[in-house]
């Protein structure tokens, strides 16, 4: 499996990291040759980050490291005693964690951050320390670096933090740097910026383990892509060969996974709209003015993209619509009829008509219930209205009683979003992610809404996951005549479901068009950057 | 293949000791718990039965612990005592939880004039020692098992009820509470099956340990005479009477204050324990 | 009249630590023992007495009293100066009596001392007379109590209640609430009673602390380890362990005045009926639980009276004992014969519930507490349910006051039998006086009214013979112990003597070096 | 600038709302006590009718509640606290001197618990063998404080004799603080132990090894600021243990103070002394409280007003 390129800078053979007898790294080989960008790409528990972090010796408590070869340089690391992993850390292979928001300590400047690799190594004296933090987060493109480096991480937006945390990596001049998925909490166009930068580290000498789960992502610099799987590796090659004949399934599927198709073709939808927002402004006690003026329509059975880049007011949108909310002006009409304007007491009775599905599945189901009681829940408002219909299951026509009906009931549920009833009596955090967003819509559905609001309903999944999950929303549709308005920060997302897409830029609608149109020509300069950024696979 | 790096696990050794310990820890509650029910299970004697002759028999022969200056068995008098002290801890937490979840839910559930009414009060007692406190409900109240029951209670019951605002504040707003209200169930059973078991299900394991601090308040009280009266074996009050004897009949004050002890100590283990297990099940 | 002044070590300095803080330091105020234990040294009375009761010129050189025991004729020392500078004169005793009589002092006990006081006239620069309404024949040892003492006239400055000024061996130096208190020593001290050991001359301490030890584990552990020269009410449980200790002397003085006993309240609830207080007293076996509470360092008491009181009846002894069978009978016959299931007696359904309310204080001294619950548990045999209430001070009055209690405990010491008149006389019920038993007998009160108007030795005798035997056979109260103030010092304190009412006195103590 | 004074404003608005809080709260308790209070006021001594209503005059009790209320206040704002029914001297006085022996005991606990806290807690976080010295801080936390003080006193100064009883000497503040120090240094070294393992396990701390930090680096530069923060966020509660400690602890080794003031008080019911203690007891705690607001803007900048 291993291709073995002269002069590699690292070389792993038969790296395999266990917790407590847990194998997380199942015997993985690579090389890296200097000024190579290596992927690794997997779905999430895959190993790649316990891989990445093996190679500093920062495996993690508890864990037990053993490998056939670990090689940098020359050098064996098998054997490094702490202080020589101390010696090696920052000053030859530099840690780019995964999460910017915690990787920071947030009680400290950046510049000290940024300055603690220079002190370790006696990089820097101590008066030339200030002038190379300076230096260093000026090279990562961040702004007024004289500034900034007084400035703590909270202060900082996330795609600064990022390069401020690149910095830090970078401060030791590293032969091999490693970034740990180093753009997911990224928006799109700051995504493309960091790319840039690692592209530019590349460029400059610096070998890169890029760790991502998205191929599109790591489409764009990889020179050689390591497709990994439940800890093993799967698949090595250089990275046009994988993406464009994956010998393995499992990198057919994740490719599969990213979605590329065209755009739906344009239907129109006559009829009076169910959901119409007219002019809708929303501020928060705090100042924010989160929405300004907003119109959007849904028609029956239309899927309408929301899309923005964080802070837009998608959610805020979501809310308001769903009558959680009220706006500050303008109003919310459901089938013509009033809907923000309503009292609580008078909107329950009609809330049946508006579903929800939110993006964190987990946070979205109360954990102290089973999925039996949580789609009993919803199924119960449901026999509230329908009393005679609901005893009734649909083949016999026979009345049961009420509780042998309710199981009945909830496996039905489940099984029009592909679960089988095994699942009814666990609990939410006993289920897979994609499990649990399953759940999430069976109950939604459980009261026959005729309009769905999805709010990012699958970010929170693996790219295979998601689109499982985006599968079973669009033969929703199909099959019940759903209208949903689909949020998402995902255009290649949006563009796979939706019949129209809004683009919302800082509280404002600054583009509706059908999705065909709008992807071939985005008319909004807003519109144009958002989709230059989209990375693309091959 | 070998190995690079080993770290030892300190977390597993623990585990293991956390095992060993809570396994004690469950067995003294057990006991503790039995002998609050059926007394007679672990002694033949009178807990208040006096009997001159036998005053102050030291630890050993048909007396395991010794006697006290009455002649009533030290060890009976403790196993009677359990019944109390363990009343006390449960009893003044049960209505420190109780009147600090109706607080706290008016506070966060109830509209911002009771929000402030209730914040406002709970800021008051908070910035006021437990111990003053209770000490003011014994002013008003007189001294007595009563008293120092309910002075515990008002003591803890701020604390409780800020704890139910602010984690009723965050259920409120958490998403499956919305997915709750978008279902179109009705206010009273979104508060009563989400909001409620969701904001008290970590508070139940924070009284456990109030418990233990409870079991230790109500001890303290009657150590200075103003909670539970001899001749009743409350062990605060067993450790004021010995404490005249520490020089001539250590055991009196000996072995009360060491049943307080373990008590407070296998509470904590257990509260500990399941808190561990809560938090790192919500993780 | 005063001796040479004796050799003085000099820097001599001796702390006492006590168990209780009076929350007066003016005798004229507080009813606290330690209150007259403290300023005993300070102030001097008129008269002196001695520790068999006879009396003895003091800042009186000589009285004389009128025949009908209502007018008492002072002649003072001419030589005495207080402490401030102010002279001993008529007019300074005259506003002493008048300052302790006036509402707003709010005395708690010298007035009652001062009995049916009506006035004092300034014969001349120094004879005083003192004016009683009625006949008063405990007057002289009233008036040789330190809370009779005579202060100056001009007073202490500052806050009332934390200095005094008086004429005494020793100056009123400093107070610190809940540590100390120092007393200097007075060096133009002349004018001591005659029989006083030094011989009327100043002190041979230069300084007397007080400390406030409440705890009795600390205070004996104070001593022990050296950091205090003596200790009041060293518990009985460690007097044996003091007088194996070779370092340390136990001083043992039976007090004067009333025992230790529980009264019955005989004008309502069930001890109305005089064979239930019979049958409770049956019920207690007073010996065996003295002797173990005790540990045989207090003798049981027999009478309200302590025979080491003059006119004590020796014959009361013996005369009353344990007799569970008696009791039974006694409660059987007053118709409490049924039990419930807890085995109480009940009568109509109702049971036989006695109260006896008690406060913190009360309960936490001298083993009272222990000694109430083995009550408790001896007359749950017989069958009476007692319920010990803890209430506070002021509750406690006004359940005495309203005479809703069963049981009153206390103890009073007094090195005169008139006490009797203040446990037995109806003028003396609770709004009054300490008549805790209700006790409304016109024959008992023409007893102890004969005898404090007369100053016939025989007839006050019998009278006081009459009125003991009277409240054993009604069984009005429960005598249980004989208090014993067990002071310990260190084996070189030498001089150390005490008062009648059974305290230390310090002028004549002295470290030799 | 505007930020700070927003800030300063609403620390005083606290303040102010804490102290009218703490002094209604004793105006209601006071209230809420059966029984006459005149009756409470003479105490044990024999009182006629006219006594009391003298004093019902003197005190103000004949008056309507709510003009009661608004004196009151107004006398509690002036300063005056009124004079103990017990000691019948001004409160003012009666604390003023108890209030320095219990301030030396406060210091000197605070001082061996924190000591020992940090010590135990930096040593020992995510080291192995810490279960064992969990436990022993458990027990000693579970302790009942004045039984550790009698069992300390009969060793230390009974059995051994090395140290004295009651106060005066600087060396009898040993077992006393000692003892107070005990429960309170185990609860803050479990505070801070378990702020010290969280913050060793954060990713941020994974990035500082990854440059290279060294072990004792990270613990000083990383986690020990954020282990205070939940340090600090105890003081209040802190406050609380150790007024309760020293009632317990005055009462065990007779020492001076505050602790023992208030419970004779309440013992004998004396409410000037009480509600003097509640005034006292919040003051001490808006100041402390508005010193760890301070304490938390020098920790944690993100608490900082812009
Ligand atoms: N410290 C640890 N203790 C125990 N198990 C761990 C630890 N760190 C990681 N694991 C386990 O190792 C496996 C691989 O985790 P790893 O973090 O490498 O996944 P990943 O591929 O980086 O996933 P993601 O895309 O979600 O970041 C997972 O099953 C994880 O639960
Ligand atoms: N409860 C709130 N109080 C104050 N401001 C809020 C609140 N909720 C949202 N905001 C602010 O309103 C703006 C819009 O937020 P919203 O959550 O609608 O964005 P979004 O488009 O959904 O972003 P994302 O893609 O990150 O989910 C943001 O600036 C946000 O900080
Ligand atoms: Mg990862
Ligand atoms: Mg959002």
């Amino acid at each position: 499996m291993t291709l073995s390129p002269g002069g590699s800078l690292l070389d792993v053979e038969n790296l395999s990291v266990s917790f407590h007898g847990a194998v997380a790294v199942d015997g993985v080989s690579f090389s890296i040759a200097p000024g190579e960008c290596l992927a690794l790409v997997g779905e999430s528990g895959s190993g790649k980050s316990v891989t990445a972090r093996a190679l500093v010796g920062l495996a993690g408590k508890g864990a037990k490291v053993r490998a056939g070869r670990l090689v940098l340089d020359g050098q064996d690391l098998r054997g490094h005693r702490p202080r020589d992993w101390r010696r090696l850390r920052g000053r030859r292979i530099g840690l780019v964690l995964q999460d910017a928001l915690t990787a920071l300590d947030p009680l400290r400047t950046v510049g000290a951050e940024v300055a603690e690799g220079l002190r370790a190594h006696r990089l820097a004296s101590r008066g030339e320390v200030a002038g190379r933090v300076s230096e260093l987060l000026g090279a990562v493109g961040v702004p007024n670096p004289d500034e900034r480096r007084h400035q703590y991480p909270h202060q900082l937006s996330g795609g600064l933090r990022q390069r401020a945390l690149i910095a830090g990596a970078l401060a030791g001049e590293p032969e091999l740097l490693i970034a740990d998925e180093p753009t997911t909490a990224l928006d799109v166009s700051v995504q493309a910026r960091i790319l840039d930068l690692l592209a530019e580290r590349r460029a400059a000498g610096t070998a890169l383990l890029l760790i991502s789960h998205d191929l599109a992502v790591v489409a764009r610099l990889a020179d050689r892509i390591a497709v990994m799987r439940a800890g093993r590796i799967v698949e090595l090659g250089p990275a046009g060969e994988v993406l464009s004949e994956p010998r393995h399934p499992y990198t057919r599927e994740l490719l599969a996974a990213v979605p590329s198709a065209a755009p739906r073709p344009a239907r129109t939808f006559p009829g009076s709209a169910l959901l119409s927002v007219r002019e809708v402004g929303k501020r928060f006690a705090d100042g924010t003015a989160a929405l300004e003026g907003v119109s959007l329509e849904v028609s029956p059975g239309e899927i309408l993209g929301l899309v923005g880049e964080s802070g837009s007011g998608k959610t805020t949108l979501a809310r308001v619509a769903l009558g959680l909310l009220a706006p500050d002006g303008g109003e919310v009409l459901l089938d013509g009829e009033p809907w923000s304007a309503l009292t609580e007491r008078e909107r329950r009775p009609l809330r049946h008509r508006v579903g929800v599905v939110w993006q964190d599945p987990l946070s979205s189901l109360d954990p102290r219930h089973t999925v039996a009681k949580l789609i009993g829940e919803a199924l119960s408002t449901r026999h509230e209205r329908e009393p005679g219909e609901a005893r009734r299951p649909r083949e016999t026509g026979e009345v049961l009683s009420a509780r042998h009906s309710r199981g009945i009931a909830v496996a039905e549920s489940l099984a029009m979003v592909g679960l089988g009833p095994e699942l009814a009596s666990r609990r939410p955090h006993q289920l897979s992610g994609g499990q649990r967003q399953r759940v999430a819509i069976a109950r939604a559905l459980a009261v026959r809404p005729s309009l769905l609001i999805c709010d990012e309903p699958v970010s929170a999944l693996d790219v295979s996951i998601q689109a499982q999950v985006l599968d079973l929303l669009l033969r929703l549709r199909d099959e019940l005549g759903l209208a949903m308005l689909f949020i998402s920060h995902d255009l290649a997302v949006i563009r796979q479901v939706s019949d129209r897409v809004a683009v919302m830029r800082a509280g404002r609608v600054v583009e509706t068009a059908h999705a065909a149109d709008l992807f071939a020509q985005p008319r909004h300069a807003y519109t144009r950057a958002l989709l230059q950024a989209v990375p693309r696979v091959a | 293949m070998s190995a690079v790096a080993a770290e030892v696990d300190a977390r597993g050794a623990n585990v293991v000791a956390g095992g060993v310990m809570r396994a004690g820890a469950a067995l003294v509650l057990g006991l503790l718990v039995l002998a609050a029910v059926w007394p007679g299970l672990f002694t033949a004697y009178s807990p208040t039965e006096v009997d001159p002759a036998l005053a102050l028999r030291p630890p050993g022969g048909g007396h395991l612990l010794g006697t006290d200056q009455l002649g009533r068995d030290i060890w009976t008098r403790i196993v009677y005592g359990t019944r109390l002290s363990l009343f006390t801890g449960l009893a003044a937490t049960a209505l420190a939880v109780a009147g600090g979840t109706c607080a706290g839910l008016l506070a966060a559930l109830g509209g911002r004039a009771a929000d402030q009414a209730v914040m406002r009060t709970a800021d008051v007692l908070l910035a006021l020692p437990g111990m003053l406190l209770a000490l003011i409900v014994i002013t008003v109240l007189g001294p007595g098992q009563g008293s120092a029951l309910i002075a515990i209670a008002v003591s803890e019951m701020p604390g409780y009820a800020r704890m139910i605002r602010a984690r009723a504040l965050v259920v409120r707003r958490a998403e499956y509470v919305d997915a709750a209200v978008v279902l179109g169930l009705p206010h009273r059973s979104v508060v009563a099956r989400h909001i409620l078991p969701n904001s008290l299900s970590p508070l139940l394991v924070l009284a456990t340990l109030g418990t233990g601090t409870a079991i230790l308040a109500g001890s303290a009280l009657s150590f200075l005479g103003l909670g539970v009266r001899p001749p009743q074996p409350e062990w605060g009050a067993l450790l004021a009477e010995g404490r005249e004897f520490l020089a001539t009949a250590w055991w009196l004050a000996l072995f009360p204050g060491l049943a307080i002890t373990v008590t407070v100590v296998a509470v904590n283990v257990m509260g500990r324990h399941l808190r561990l297990r809560f938090e790192g099940r919500r993780a | 009249g005063g001796g040479p002044p004796p050799a003085t070590s000099a820097g001599a300095a001796f702390s006492f630590a006590l168990n209780t803080e009076p929350s007066c330091l003016d005798p004229h105020v507080s009813i606290a023992d330690a209150t007259a234990l403290i300023q005993r040294g300070v102030v001097d009375s008129l008269v002196s007495q001695d520790a068999s009761g006879g009396l003895h010129p003091w800042l009186a050189r000589s009285w004389r009293i009128s025949k009908d025991l209502k007018e008492y004729t002072f002649d003072l020392r001419t030589d005495v100066t207080f402490h401030d500078g102010a002279k001993l004169d008529a007019a300074a005793v005259k506003a002493n009596f008048d300052r302790v009589v006036a509402r707003t002092t709010k005395s708690q006990y010298a007035n009652v001392l001062l009995g049916p006081y009506r006035d004092s006239v300034v014969v001349d620069e120094h004879t005083v007379r003192v004016r009683f309404t009625e006949p008063f024949q405990p007057f002289l040892q009233a008036a040789s109590t330190a809370y009779l003492g005579i202060q100056s006239p001009k007073g202490p400055e500052g806050p009332r209640c934390a200095k005094v000024v008086g004429s005494g061996p020793f100056v009123f130096g400093s107070y610190a609430r809940q540590k100390s208190v120092t007393l200097r020593r007075n060096p133009s001290y002349r004018w001591g009673p005659g029989a006083a050991p030094v011989g009327g001359g100043p002190a041979h301490l230069d300084t007397l602390t007080f400390r406030f030890l409440p705890e009795n584990a600390t205070r004996l552990g104070a001593l022990t380890s050296g950091q205090v020269d003596g200790i009041a009410a060293v518990p009985t449980s460690s007097v044996a362990a003091l007088q194996a200790d070779p370092g340390v002397r136990l001083v043992r003085t039976p007090s004067q005045g009333a025992v230790y006993g529980v009264y019955l309240n005989s004008s309502s609830g069930v001890f109305k009926d005089a064979r239930l207080r019979a049958a409770f007293r049956a019920a207690i076996d007073v010996d065996l639980l003295v002797r173990t509470t005790h540990f045989g360092v207090y003798e049981r008491a027999w009478s309200i009276l302590s025979p080491t009181t003059p006119y004590y009846d020796k014959s009361v002894e013996n005369s009353w004992k344990y007799d569970p069978e008696h009791a039974a009978e006694l409660l059987d016959e007053a118709g409490w014969t049924a039990r419930d299931a807890q085995g109480y007696r009940t009568k109509g359904g109702a049971r036989l519930t006695v109260r006896w309310p008690t406060t913190q204080a009360q309960e936490s001294a001298d083993q009272r507490g222990i000694l109430a619950q083995g009550i408790q548990a001896a007359v749950r045999k017989a069958g009476f349910e007692l319920v010990r209430d803890s209430v506070q001070n002021g509750q406690l009055f006004g359940l005495v006051q309203d005479g809703t209690y069963d049981l009153y405990d206390m103890a009073w010491s007094r090195a005169d039998p008139d006490i009797l008149r203040g446990f037995l006389h109806s003028e003396n019920l609770p709004m009054a006086g300490e008549n805790v038993a209700r006790v409304d007998d016109p024959e008992v009160d023409s007893w102890l009214t004969g005898a404090a108007r007369t100053g016939d030795e025989e007839a006050r005798r019998s009278a006081y013979a009459k009125a003991q035997r009277w409240a054993v056979d009604r069984a009005v109260v429960v005598p249980l112990y004989v208090p014993v103030q067990l002071v310990a010092v260190a084996k070189a304190v030498e001089g150390l003597t005490s008062d009648p009412a059974g305290f230390p006195r310090f002028d004549g103590v002295r470290l030799p070096r | 600038m505007t930020g700070v004074l927003r800030l300063v404003a609403g620390w005083l608005a606290r303040a102010a709302g804490v102290l009218l809080g703490a002094a209604t709260l004793a105006f209601v308790a006071m209230q809420l006590i059966p029984g006459d209070p005149a009756r409470a006021i003479v105490g044990s001594a024999p009182a006629t009718e006219q006594t009391m209503a003298a004093i019902r005059a003197e005190m103000g009790l004949d008056l309507p509640l709510a003009e009661q209320y608004l004196r009151y206040l107004a006398r509690l704002a002036r300063g005056d606290l009124g004079r103990s029914f017990q000691i019948e001297r001004p409160v003012a006085e009666v604390l003023g001197e108890q209030v320095w022996p219990t301030v030396q005991l406060a210091v000197c606990a605070i001082g061996l618990a924190l000591a020992g806290a940090l010590l135990v807690a930096v040593l020992t976080a995510g080291r192995r063998g810490r279960g064992t010295v969990a436990l022993a801080e458990l027990v000693a936390l579970s302790t009942p404080t004045f039984w550790l003080g009698l069992v300390l006193l009969s060793v230390f100064s009974f059995r051994l004799g090395l140290l004295p009883v009651g106060d005066g000497e600087p060396a009898s503040l040993v077992l006393p603080s000692l003892t107070l120090a005990v429960p309170l240094g185990a609860t803050l070294t479990q505070v801070l132990r378990e702020g010290l393992e969280h913050a060793l396990e954060q990713p941020f701390v994974t990035t500082a090894l990854a440059r290279g930090a060294s072990g004792a680096a990270v613990r000083v530069r990383h986690a020990l600021r954020h282990a205070l923060i939940p340090m600090v966020t105890l003081s209040g509660w802190l406050l609380g243990g150790l007024f309760g400690g020293a009632v317990l602890v005055e009462t065990v080794f007779a020492r001076q103070g505050l602790g023992r003031v208030t419970l004779a008080a309440v013992v004998g019911r004396d409410f000037p002394v009480v509600i003097a203690v509640v005034m006292l007891s919040a003051l001490v705690f808006v100041v402390v409280n508005t010193l760890v607001d301070v304490a938390y803007l020098l920790i944690d900048p993100r608490l900082r007003p812009a």
